[in-house]
C-alpha cells in the first residue's frame, strides 16, 4: 500500500516548529545570523545562528503565536531587511510553520535593464507583424469572394503543425520545414477552395450560408487536428531555449528577431505584388465585380485560386513563426481568430495593406495596454480600441467611404 | 440496434432541452437583427451573459428576488443594446460584426477578470439563484420523469416547460411583427439604408429598437441557460455559441419565424446524436474498436457536426424553411 | 402650396397620359390651368432669379471633394408646383445637389430651405418626413421584398411602423388596405403590376427605376426629386409617365428632375436650371436653353435641336475617318495597323 | 404577318443566319430555377454588322447579352461564334476570342482607379495599354484628366464613360454593349453613337441594347425587338423605325415630335 | 546558475541572479517537459501535486488497462473515486446515489483499513466497518466529502526534462483529526442485491486538460475491472459510461452530463476541472446523482451546497497551497511572482498560497500576483512583468499552457533554466 511507504513530510507529525533559510539570490545563502523565537510576551523561547545553508529552525512548546526575530546587524554587505527585522505568525499544532523575514538585496522591481512600455511595443510589433501576416490571406479572400472564413484560423494552424512533422518527426531542419510547410499550407489552401467554395459558388450559394459553412468546417479541422495531432502543445526542434539579447531599452530572441525580418520583408513582397504586378490589380478587380472582372478577360476561378494559395501559404508561414515562439498547438490558429478579424477589420475590410496596418496597431495595443489594465483582460484593451477606431472611421483605417446616390 | 435507437432517444431529448432552447432564443433574437434588419451582430453572446447575470447577480450577490433578477437582466441587455447601439450603428454590416464580437469577447473577459470576482465571481461565476424559480414548478422537483423514452428531472422539465413558452411567445411576437409595416421598414433596411432613409423613415431608431429587441430575445436565451445549469460563469459565454446561434438560423432559414427555433432543436441534436450514435456504434462492434477508441469520439463528434453543418448548408443553403430564390438573390 | 389644383387641367392632362395621343397637345396646351407655368412666364431666364412662389431656397452651397468643386451654387430657387428640370453636362454636380438638399451628404458652406424653413441641419428622413422626396440614380431597388412591399414602404404616416402599435394589427390594417390600393394604382401605371409579388432584386435595371419613381411617388410628396428617372425606361412608357408627371403637378406636386434626354426635358419641364462644373450657369423656360450659348457648348452640343440625322452623321463618319486615318499614320505603329487589317 | 413579325419567325432565322459571325438558336434562359426569361429566342450578328436589339423593360434583353456572354446558365439552345460553339463558356474565355461586354448595371471597378479600370480592358494584353489609352482619353477626356481617381466617386454618367472607355479599350472584334448611352449626356449621347458606328466602319461587329431605341435604329444596320423573351419584330433599323406597330408599342412619338 | 555567454537579462555587475520557478498539479507532469526539447531547460523547477507513491504494482496494472500512459496524474484519485462509489452502493445496499451517499464519508476513517475493494467487500460481509485506506491516501474524509488531509508529491525535474523520480519528496498537509466522525448508517446486510449501478465518467478528452484524461480514464477503467472482478456491487456487474467534460470554454461538459443522466447513471466521476465542475454540479446533485471528482482542487467546493451529493478524492487547494508556501519559504525567497491561470483552480490556489505566504512572515510587496487568460496567443506582457518584478521565485499555477510561460520565463533569464 502506498501510503505505508510515505516519508513524514516536514509539515506533519514532528512537533511545532518554526524554521526559515536566509539567503538571496545575489548572496547566497546567509550564514551565522542570529534568530530569536519568542511568544508575544516577550519569553524566548530559543535564539538559533543559520547554518552554511542559511537555514535555521527552532523547536517550539506548543501551538501558538510566536514572535522571530532577526539580527540585522551581521547581513552581509548590499543585503538588508525588506521590513521590519521581526515578525508574529500563528503556529498550528503539528506544524513546522516557515518563516519568511524577507531580505532585500537590491534585485527586486529592478527590470533587468528594459522600459517596460518599449519592450511591450517591440513584442506588439512582432505579434502584430505575425497578425498581420496569418491574416492578408483572410482579408484577400474576404475581398475576392466576400467570404468571412472563419475557418482561416486552421489554415494558420495547419501550417505549424505540418513544419512540426515534418522538423520534429521528420528529423529535417525548421527552415526547410516552414517552406514544405508553406506548401502544404497552400495546397490546404487550394484544397479548400476546389473542393468546397468553388462548387458552392457554381451553386450560388449566399454568403452567409457559405459563413456557416466555414464555421463548419472550422470544427471539423480543428478537431481533425486535435485527433491527429494531440490535445498537447508541442515545440519545434530547433531554435529552442535561446535567450533573449539586450538591444538597449528592449531585449528580444534572435527567433522573434528573424521572424520579424522574415514578416516585414514578406508583407512588403505581397504589397508590391498587389500594387503593381497583373495578378495583385486582377485580384482588386475580382473583389470589386466579379462579373465585371470575368468580362474583362480574367480567369476569376484562376485569381481566386490564387488568393487560396497564396492565403494558406502566407498562413502557414504565420502559424510556423507563431509556433516558433509560442509553441505548436491544435488551435493556435482559432485562437487567434479573433485577433486576425479585429486587425483585418479595423484596417478597412478588403486591403491588403488594411489588414498589415490593422493587425500592427491591434498586436501593439493587446500589448502595451497591459501597462493600465491587468493582464488577464489585456485583449479588452484591443478590442476597445478597435470599437473606438471604428465608431471614428467607420470604413476602417484605410477604406473609403463609397459615395451615395 | 437497440443501442441504437437508446442512442437516438438520449439524442432525441436534446431536441427538447434548454440548451436547445438557449440556441433558439439566442437565434430568434439574431434573426430579428441579422435576418429580418440585417445587423451583423456577432455579440449575441452578450446579451446572453448579462441576462443570466442579472439573475445571479441580483440574486445571490443582492439577495433580490428572483423575478427582479430577470427584470435586471432584461434592463441590462436593453444598456447594452443602446450603449452598444448609439456608436456602432452608423457601420456596415461587416464592421458591426467585428464590433459586437469584440464587445462580447471584451465583455466576457471584463467578467472573468479577477478584478471582477467580487460582482461577478469571476471565473468561478456565481451559482443557487435559480432555488426560487425551481420552487414554482407545479410537480416535485425531487422526482425523475419518463417522457416518451427519456428521462427528465423535475427541475429541468420545468425549465424547459417554461422555456419552450418563452420561445413560443417571442416566436408569436417576432411574427406578429414581422408581418407589421414595422417589420416591412426593418426588412427594407437589411437591403438598403439610403432608400429607406429616402422616404422618410429614421433608419437608425429602427435599428436600434431591432437591436434591444433581439437583445432582450439573446439575455432571455441567457437566463434560461443560467436557470437550467444552475449556474453562471463567464467562460459559459463564449463567442462560439453566438457562430453556433448563426448556425442554426441558417439551418432553419434566416428571416422565417421558425427558422431559428427548428434550427436550434435540429443542431442540438446533431450535436448529441454525433456523439451517442458514435458511441453505440462502438458499443455494437459496427465500429471496431481498433479503429475508434471511445475516447476519440469526444473529438470525433466535432468532426462530425462541423462536416453535418457543412453537409446540410451545401444542400440546402436556404435552410429547411428558407426560401431559395430569396437567398440566389444576394449570391455575389 | 397652390391652391386651385384645377379640375380641368387635370382631366385633361389624365387623358393626355394615354399612349398614342398627340405629343403636341403638351406644348400647346392652355396655359391658365398650369399655374406654375403661367407664374414662371414672366419671370427672366437669369441665373439665380427670385421666384414668385418658390419651394425651394439654395444659397451659396459648395461641396467639395478634395479639389474638385462639385457643387457651388450661389442662389437658386424653385418654382412651387412647377416641374423644373435640371440639366448639365456628366459631372456637373446634379446628383451631389440632390444629396445635399436632401441631407444625404453634408455641403462645405451654404443654406437651403423648403417653405421657408432651413433644411441644413436636418437628416435624410427628417427631409423626407417634411415631404422632400428623392429617388437615386443608381437605383435602390430593396432586393429581398416584393416589388408591392417596396411601394408601401414609401407610403408616409403608417400608424403600423410604430413598433407598438405594430402589435395591434386592428390599428393599421385599414391604412394597409388603402396604401395596397393606392400602391396598385401606381404599379399598373408603371407596368409593374404583374411583378408585384416579385423580388425587387430580380427586376430589370429599366424597371428597376420605375419602381423607384413610384415607390417616391407612394409618399406623396410635396416636392419630389427624381435623379435621371428615364434613362432606361422604354421611350413608349417613359411617355405615359410623362403624362403622370403632369398630372402630379396638377395636383401641386414640385417635381425637380434630373434628366439627360431633352426631348423629355422639353416636354415637360416648366423651367429648366442648367449646371456645369458645379454651378448654374443657366436658367429659364426650356425653349430659353437651346438658345444659349453656354449652354450648348457645354452640354447639348452642336446639334442641339434635334439628335443627329443620318446624314449628318455619315457627315460626321466621314469627316472622324479622315482623321481617324491621318492619326494612324502618323501615330499608331505599324504592327498594330498591321493587325487590324488583317482582322478584317 | 408584317414583314418584320414574319422575320421574327424561326424558320427565317434559320434562312439568314447561316454562317454568321455569332448566333444563337431558340435559347433558353433564366435566373431563378423553373423560370425561365428568355423563352427560345434566336438571333445572329453577322460579320461587320451593328445590330440593335429594344424592347420594353424587362424584356429580357440583359439577359439575353448575358447569355450569349456566358454570364448565365443556358437551359436550351446554343451560341456559336465563328461556328465554335460557346454556350455557357466562360466569360473570361470569350474575352480572350474578342468578345467584349459591357454590362447595364454595375459596370465599373468602384475601387480600382479609373486608370486601373482602363488596365482591366487590356487585361490580356496589356503592352497596348498606352496607345488604348490615349484613344479612349481623347474619346472622354475625363478619363485622362482623372486617372488617378477612384472610379467609385465618380458621377452615374462619367461611370457610363468609365465603362465604355474600358471596353474600347479590349480592341475588341465583337462588341456587346448593354445601354452605352444611358446617363450620358446629350454631347455624348452623340458621341457614343457616331463611335460606335465607326468602331462598327473599322470592322468590329456590335451587338448594341438601346432604350435610346430610336437613335439606334437610326445607325444600326438591323433590329430585334424583343418582347417577354422573344423576338417579336425584325427588320432593318430604318424600316423598325418606321413601323407604325413598333412605333406605338415601342418607340413612343415623343422624340418624333420634336 | 550565471554561466551564459552572450549578451543576457544581466542586471548589472553582482552576476546573474537565480530564480526559482514552482509548478503545481495542473503543470508538474511529464508533458510539461515533452515542450521543451534542450537539456536543463526546466532542471530544479519544483512543484507540488495531490500526490503518494503509487506503488509499482499499481503503475503496472494501469499500464496493463492503457499501454500509453506517461503520467499518472489523478489515476489514483480516479481509481479511489470508483472503488469508493462502489463500496458506498454496496454498503448501502442500494445503486441509488441518494441512498448511498450518505455512506462515503464514513467508508474513508474508523473501522477496519483495507486497500482494495474486495478486501473492504469482505469487511462489510463480514459486518465490520470499513476504512478504506485508497492508492492516492489515507482519504480520511472531513465533513464536506473531501480528505482532511492528503499527501502531496514535492516533485522535480532533472536536467532530461522529464521528472525526476528520485528527487520526489512527499508531505503532508491537513490534519486526519479534521475527518468527520459521523460513520454514517448501519451497512445492509451481507450479500445485498439490487439494481446494478452505473458509473459515469467526465473527464477531460478534450480541451487544455486534455493531457490528464488519459491516467484518469485509466484509473476509472481498472477500479471498475477490478470491482467487477470481484464480483460486482450488488451482484451486479458495474457499468460504466464514458464521457468527455471538455474544457470551461465549451459546452461539452453539460452535454455529456446530459447524456449521462438520459443513460441512468448513479454516480458521475469528473470533472477534473473546478471550473468545468461548477457548471454542472448543480444540474447532476439536482438529479439526485452523486457527483465525485478526482482532480477538483478549488476550495469553493468545501462549502458548496450540493445535496451532499458532492465528494471528491483530490484535496482542497487550502492544503496544497500549504505545501506549495512551505516550499517557497524552506527555500528562502524573498520576493515572489505568481503567474496563475484565471480560472477556479488557478486563482484559489495562488490566492491561498499567497495569504500563506504573508502568514509565514513575507511581506504583501514581495509578492507580485499577475493572472493570465489561458486563451491569450502569447504570454510575452505577462512575462515582462515578472521580469519588471525580478523575483526569487516564480510561481507558474496553470495547465498546459504553463510550458509557454516557462518558455518566456527561460528566455527572459528568469525561468528553470540555467
Ligand atoms: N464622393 C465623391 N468623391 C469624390 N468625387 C465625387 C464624389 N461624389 C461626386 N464626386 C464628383 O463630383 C462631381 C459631380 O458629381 P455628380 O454625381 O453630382 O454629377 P452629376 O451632375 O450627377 O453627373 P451625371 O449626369 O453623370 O450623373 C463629379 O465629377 C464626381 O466625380
Ligand atoms: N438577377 C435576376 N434574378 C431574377 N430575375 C431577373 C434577374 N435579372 C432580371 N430578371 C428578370 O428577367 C427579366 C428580364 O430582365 P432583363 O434585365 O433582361 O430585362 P431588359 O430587357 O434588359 O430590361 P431593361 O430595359 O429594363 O434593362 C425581368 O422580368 C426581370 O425581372
Ligand atoms: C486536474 C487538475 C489540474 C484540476 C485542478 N486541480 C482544478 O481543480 O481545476
Ligand atoms: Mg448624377
Ligand atoms: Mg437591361
Amino acid at each position: 500500500m502506498a501510503f505505508a511507504t510515505l516519508v513524514p513530510g516536514v509539515a506533519s507529525a514532528v512537533g511545532e516548529q518554526v524554521r526559515g533559510t536566509l539567503q538571496t539570490s545575489l548572496s547566497g545563502p546567509i550564514e551565522g545570523i542570529s534568530v530569536e523565537v519568542a511568544t508575544p510576551d516577550g519569553d524566548v523561547v530559543d535564539t538559533v545562528q543559520t547554518d552554511e545553508d542559511g537555514r535555521w529552525e527552532v523547536d517550539l512548546p506548543g501551538a501558538g503565536q510566536y514572535v522571530v526575530t532577526v539580527d540585522p546587524d551581521d547581513l552581509p554587505e548590499g543585503v538588508e531587511l525588506n521590513g521590519e527585522p521581526s515578525r508574529t505568525v500563528t503556529v498550528d499544532a503539528g506544524r513546522a510553520q516557515p518563516v519568511n523575514i524577507g531580505l532585500n538585496d537590491g534585485s527586486r522591481n529592478d527590470g533587468g535593464g528594459t522600459i517596460r512600455a518599449v519592450q511591450l511595443f517591440v513584442d506588439g510589433l512582432r505579434f502584430g507583424l505575425l497578425i498581420a501576416m496569418a491574416a492578408v490571406g483572410l482579408s484577400l479572400i474576404y475581398g475576392t469572394t466576400g467570404l468571412t472564413n472563419f475557418a482561416h484560423g486552421e489554415l494558420v494552424t495547419i501550417g505549424a503543425i505540418a513544419a512540426w512533422y515534418i522538423n520534429v518527426q521528420g528529423g529535417v531542419p525548421l527552415i526547410p520545414a516552414a517552406l514544405l510547410a508553406m506548401v502544404v499550407g497552400g495546397v490546404v489552401g487550394a484544397l479548400n477552395e476546389l473542393a468546397i467554395w468553388r462548387p458552392l459558388r457554381r451553386r450560388g450559394t449566399g454568403l452567409i450560408a457559405a459563413l456557416v459553412v466555414s464555421i463548419g468546417l472550422s470544427l471539423a479541422l480543428r478537431y481533425s487536428y486535435q485527433i491527429f495531432y494531440g490535445g498537447f502543445s508541442n515545440p519545434y526542434a530547433d531554435y529552442q531555449g535561446q535567450r533573449a539579447k539586450s538591444y538597449g531599452p528592449f531585449t528580444l530572441q534572435d527567433r522573434d528577431v528573424a521572424s520579424i525580418v522574415i514578416a516585414v520583408v514578406v508583407l512588403v513582397l505581397v504589397a508590391l505584388m498587389l500594387q503593381r504586378t497583373k495578378i495583385g490589380k486582377a485580384m482588386r478587380a475580382v473583389s470589386d465585380n466579379r462579373d465585371l472582372a470575368a468580362s474583362s478577360g480574367i480567369d476569376v476561378n484562376r485569381v481566386v485560386l490564387f488568393v487560396w494559395v497564396l492565403g494558406g501559404a502566407l498562413a502557414a508561414l504565420g502559424g510556423v513563426l507563431l509556433g516558433l515562439s509560442d509553441q505548436v498547438q491544435w488551435d493556435m490558429g482559432f485562437r487567434l481568430l479573433l485577433l486576425m478579424f479585429a486587425g483585418v477589420t479595423l484596417g478597412g475590410l478588403g486591403t491588403a495593406y488594411g489588414a498589415l496596418l490593422g493587425s500592427l496597431i491591434v498586436g501593439v495595443f493587446v500589448q502595451m495596454s497591459t501597462l493600465v489594465i491587468p493582464n488577464d483582460m489585456k485583449y479588452v484593451g484591443g478590442l476597445l480600441l478597435l470599437i473606438v477606431i471604428l465608431v471614428v472611421r467607420p470604413q476602417g483605417i484605410l477604406g473609403s467611404r463609397a459615395r451615395i446616390g | 440496434m437497440a443501442d441504437l435507437l437508446n442512442a437516438f432517444a438520449i439524442a432525441g431529448k436534446a431536441f427538447f432541452g434548454f440548451q436547445a432552447i438557449f440556441f433558439a432564443l439566442l437565434a430568434i433574437g439574431i434573426n430579428v437583427h441579422f435576418g429580418y434588419t440585417g445587423l451583423l451582430n456577432f455579440g449575441q453572446i452578450a446579451f446572453a451573459m448579462l441576462g443570466g447575470f442579472g439573475i445571479a447577480i441580483s440574486v445571490s450577490q443582492w439577495g433580490l428576488p428572483f423575478w427582479v433578477g430577470v427584470l435586471v437582466g432584461v434592463l441590462a441587455a436593453v444598456v447594452l443594446a443602446l450603449l452598444l447601439g448609439l456608436p456602432t450603428l452608423r457601420l456596415r454590416a461587416d464592421y458591426l460584426a467585428i464590433v459586437t464580437i469584440a464587445t462580447a469577447e471584451g465583455l466576457r473577459l471584463v467578467f472573468r477578470s479577477v478584478s471582477a470576482t467580487p460582482v461577478t465571481g469571476g471565473t468561478r461565476g456565481l451559482s443557487a439563484f435559480n432555488r426560487d424559480f425551481i420552487a414554482l414548478a407545479p410537480w416535485d422537483t425531487g422526482r425523475r420523469y419518463n417522457l416518451i423514452g427519456t428521462t427528465w428531472s423535475g427541475g429541468e422539465l420545468w425549465v424547459v416547460t417554461v422555456g419552450w413558452i418563452l420561445v413560443a411567445l417571442c416566436s408569436l411576437l417576432v411574427w406578429a411583427l414581422m408581418r407589421s409595416p414595422w417589420g416591412r421598414v426593418v426588412k427594407a433596411i437589411r437591403e438598403d439604408e439610403d432608400a429607406v432613409r429616402s422616404l422618410g423613415k429614421n433608419v437608425y431608431a429602427y435599428k436600434m429598437q431591432a437591436l434591444v429587441l433581439g437583445g432582450i430575445f439573446g439575455a432571455f436565451g441567457g437566463m434560461v441557460y443560467a436557470v437550467g445549469t444552475g449556474s453562471a460563469i463567464p467562460d459559459q459565454y463564449q463567442n462560439a455559441n453566438t457562430f453556433l446561434a448563426y448556425a442554426a438560423l441558417i439551418l432553419g432559414g434566416a428571416a422565417r419565424v421558425l427558422g431559428p427555433v427548428i434550427g436550434s432543436m435540429l443542431l442540438l441534436f446533431i450535436l448529441q446524436f454525433a456523439d451517442t450514435g458514435l458511441r453505440s456504434l462502438i458499443a455494437n462492434g459496427v465500429i471496431p474498436a481498433e479503429l475508434l477508441s471511445s475516447t476519440d469520439v469526444a473529438q470525433l463528434r466535432y468532426v462530425l457536426v462541423g462536416i453535418g453543418l457543412m453537409l446540410l448548408l451545401v444542400f440546402r443553403p436556404q435552410g429547411i424553411f428558407g426560401d431559395r430564390r430569396e437567398v440566389m438573390l444576394d449570391a455575389r | 402650396m397652390p391652391a386651385d389644383p384645377a379640375p380641368h387641367g387635370a382631366h385633361a392632362a389624365r387623358s393626355d397620359g394615354a399612349p398614342g395621343t398627340g405629343p403636341a397637345a403638351g406644348a400647346t396646351r392652355a396655359a391658365p390651368q398650369r399655374l406654375a407655368q403661367a407664374a414662371l412666364r414672366d419671370v427672366p431666364w437669369e441665373v439665380g432669379v427670385a421666384k414668385p412662389d418658390p419651394a425651394i431656397v439654395v444659397d451659396h452651397v459648395t461641396r467639395t471633394f478634395g479639389g474638385l468643386t462639385a457643387v457651388s451654387v450661389d442662389h437658386l430657387e424653385v418654382q412651387r408646383g412647377g416641374i423644373t428640370g435640371l440639366i448639365g453636362p456628366n459631372g456637373a454636380g446634379k446628383t451631389t445637389l440632390f444629396n445635399l438638399l436632401t441631407g444625404f451628404d453634408q455641403p462645405n458652406t451654404g443654406t437651403w430651405s423648403f417653405n421657408g424653413r432651413d433644411l441644413g441641419k436636418l437628416s435624410p428622413h427628417q427631409v423626407a418626413r417634411l415631404g422632400v422626396v428623392r429617388t437615386f440614380q443608381l437605383t435602390k431597388a430593396l432586393s429581398r421584398l416584393t416589388v408591392l412591399q417596396n411601394m408601401l414602404l414609401g407610403a408616409q404616416g403608417q400608424s403600423g411602423e410604430s413598433f407598438l402599435r405594430a402589435l395591434v394589427p386592428g390599428t393599421w390594417k385599414a391604412q394597409e388596405k388603402a396604401n395596397t390600393e393606392r400602391a396598385m394604382d401606381l404599379l399598373r401605371r408603371f407596368k409593374l403590376d404583374a411583378k408585384k409579388d416579385d423580388f425587387a432584386g430580380s427586376l430589370s435595371g429599366g424597371q428597376r427605376k420605375l419602381l423607384e419613381m413610384a415607390r417616391a411617388l407612394m409618399s406623396e410628396p410635396q416636392v419630389v426629386m427624381l435623379d435621371e428617372p428615364m434613362a432606361g425606361v422604354n421611350p413608349a412608357l417613359t411617355q405615359s409617365l410623362l403624362g403622370h408627371v403632369k398630372d402630379l403637378r396638377e395636383e401641386g406636386m414640385t417635381v425637380i428632375f434630373v434628366e439627360h434626354d431633352m426631348d423629355v426635358v422639353r416636354d415637360i419641364s416648366d423651367w429648366v436650371v442648367v449646371m456645369a462644373a458645379g454651378k448654374v450657369i443657366a436658367e429659364g423656360a426650356p425653349d430659353s436653353i437651346s438658345q444659349n450659348k453656354a449652354v450648348v457648348d457645354a452640354y447639348l452640343g452642336a446639334h442641339h435641336d434635334a439628335p443627329l440625322t443620318e446624314e449628318e452623321e455619315d457627315r460626321f463618319l466621314a469627316e472622324d475617318q479622315a482623321a481617324e486615318r491621318a492619326r494612324r499614320e502618323d501615330v499608331i505603329s505599324s504592327e498594330q495597323g498591321r493587325k487590324r487589317r488583317a482582322r478584317r | 404577318m408584317s414583314p418584320a413579325e414574319k422575320a421574327a419567325t424561326r424558320e427565317e432565322h434559320q434562312r439568314l443566319a447561316e454562317g454568321a459571325l455569332v448566333r444563337a438558336d431558340n435559347l433558353v434562359a433564366g435566373y431563378v430555377p423553373g423560370v425561365n426569361i428568355l423563352n427560345g429566342c434566336d438571333f445572329y450578328l453577322s460579320d461587320g454588322e451593328l445590330v440593335g436589339i429594344i424592347g420594353p423593360n424587362g424584356a429580357g434583353k440583359s439577359t439575353l447579352l448575358k447569355a450569349l456572354f456566358g454570364l448565365i446558365p443556358v437551359r436550351s439552345g446554343a451560341v456559336t461564334l465563328r461556328g465554335e460553339d460557346i454556350t455557357s463558356a466562360p466569360a473570361h474565355r470569350l474575352v480572350s476570342l474578342g468578345v467584349g461586354y459591357v454590362p447595364q448595371n454595375n459596370n465599373v471597378f468602384p475601387s480600382l482607379t479609373i486608370e486601373e479600370n482602363m488596365q482591366m480592358g487590356v487585361y490580356l494584353r496589356p503592352k497596348t495599354f498606352k496607345e488604348r489609352f490615349d484613344y479612349v482619353a481623347e474619346l472622354f477626356p475625363l478619363l485622362g484628366d482623372r486617372r488617378k481617381g477612384k472610379a467609385g466617386a465618380l458621377s452615374g454618367g462619367e461611370r457610363q464613360m468609365v465603362a465604355m472607355g474600358r471596353a474600347l479599350m479590349m480592341d475588341p472584334s465583337v462588341l456587346l454593349l448593354d445601354e452605352p448611352s444611358a446617363g450620358l449626356s446629350p454631347v455624348l449621347q452623340d458621341e457614343v453613337f457616331i463611335r460606335c458606328r465607326r468602331i462598327n466602319a473599322t470592322g468590329v461587329s456590335i451587338i448594341m441594347v438601346e432604350q435610346n431605341a430610336r437613335r439606334c435604329l437610326q445607325i444600326c444596320h438591323r433590329g430585334y425587338v424583343l418582347d417577354q423573351g422573344r423576338n417579336a419584330y425584325t427588320d432593318t433599323g430604318k424600316s423598325l423605325m418606321n413601323d407604325p406597330k413598333v412605333i406605338e408599342l415601342y418607340l413612343g412619338t415623343l422624340a418624333k415630335a420634336q | 546558475g550565471s554561466d551564459e555567454g552572450g549578451g543576457t537579462t544581466d542586471d548589472g555587475a553582482s552576476g546573474e541572479k537565480q530564480v526559482n520557478v514552482y509548478g503545481t498539479d495542473g503543470n508538474m507532469g511529464n508533458a510539461l517537459g515533452e515542450d521543451f526539447s534542450d537539456e536543463g531547460a526546466l532542471a530544479g523547477m519544483r512543484g507540488t501535486t495531490p500526490l503518494t507513491e503509487l506503488s509499482g504494482d499499481f503503475t503496472d496494472r494501469l499500464l496493463a488497462v492503457d499501454p500509453d500512459l506517461q503520467d499518472y496524474n489523478y489515476a489514483g484519485e480516479t481509481y479511489d473515486a470508483v472503488i469508493l462509489t462502489a463500496l458506498a452502493a454496496q454498503a448501502a445496499g442500494s445503486s441509488d446515489a441518494t441512498v448511498f451517499a450518505p455512506y462515503l464519508n464514513g467508508l474513508t476513517f474508523g473501522g477496519e483499513a483495507c486497500d482494495s475493494f474486495s478486501a473492504c467487500v469482505e469487511i462489510i460481509n463480514a459486518g465490520g466497518n470499513v476504512d478504506y485506506d485508497g492508492v492516492s491516501g489515507p482519504l480520511s474524509f472531513a465533513e464536506a466529502g473531501e480528505p482532511a488531509q492528503a499527501s502531496f508529491g514535492i516533485l522535480q525535474f532533472g536536467e532530461d526534462n522529464a521528472l525526476d523520480d528520485a528527487a520526489t519528496d512527499f508531505v503532508i498537509a491537513g490534519d486526519e483529526a479534521n475527518a468527520a466522525t459521523d460513520e454514517g448508517p448501519a451497512y445492509a446486510p451481507a450479500g445485498a442485491t439490487g439494481d446494478p449501478l452505473v458509473i459515469g465518467t467526465l473527464l477531460p478528452l478534450t480541451g487544455n486538460l486534455a493531457f490528464l484524461g488519459p491516467p484518469e480514464v485509466a484509473g476509472a477503467q481498472l477500479a471498475i475491472n477490478e470491482v467487477n472482478e470481484a464480483g460486482g456491487v450488488l451482484g451486479q456487474p458495474v457499468q460504466l459510461v464514458e464521457g468527455d467534460s471538455g474544457d470551461a470554454s465549451t459546452d461539452t461538459a453539460t452535454q455529456t452530463v446530459d447524456r449521462l443522466l438520459q443513460s441512468n447513471v448513479d454516480a458521475i466521476v469528473g470533472a477534473a476541472s473546478s471550473g468545468v465542475s461548477l457548471t454542472v454540479i448543480d444540474t447532476i446533485t439536482g438529479a439526485g446523482v452523486l457527483q465525485i471528482s478526482p482532480a477538483n482542487t478549488s476550495d469553493q467546493f468545501t462549502e458548496y451546497d450540493d445535496n451532499g451529493l458532492y465528494f471528491r478524492t483530490a484535496p482542497p487547494d487550502t492544503l496544497q497551497a500549504r505545501a506549495l508556501a512551505d516550499l517557497i519559504a524552506e527555500d528562502g525567497n524573498n520576493t515572489v511572482g505568481i503567474l496563475a491561470i484565471n480560472d477556479p483552480y488557478g486563482t484559489g490556489l495562488a490566492e491561498n498560497t499567497r495569504d500563506n505566504l504573508i502568514a509565514g512572515g513575507l511581506s504583501e510587496d514581495s509578492i507580485e500576483y499577475v493572472t493570465y487568460d489561458p486563451q491569450a496567443a502569447n504570454f510575452d506582457s505577462e512575462v515582462q512583468q515578472m521580469v519588471d518584478f525580478n523575483p526569487d521565485a516564480v510561481v507558474v499555477i496553470g495547465f498546459e499552457e504553463s510550458s509557454r510561460i516557462i518558455q518566456g520565463l527561460n528566455a527572459q533569464g528568469i525561468g528553470p533554466q540555467r
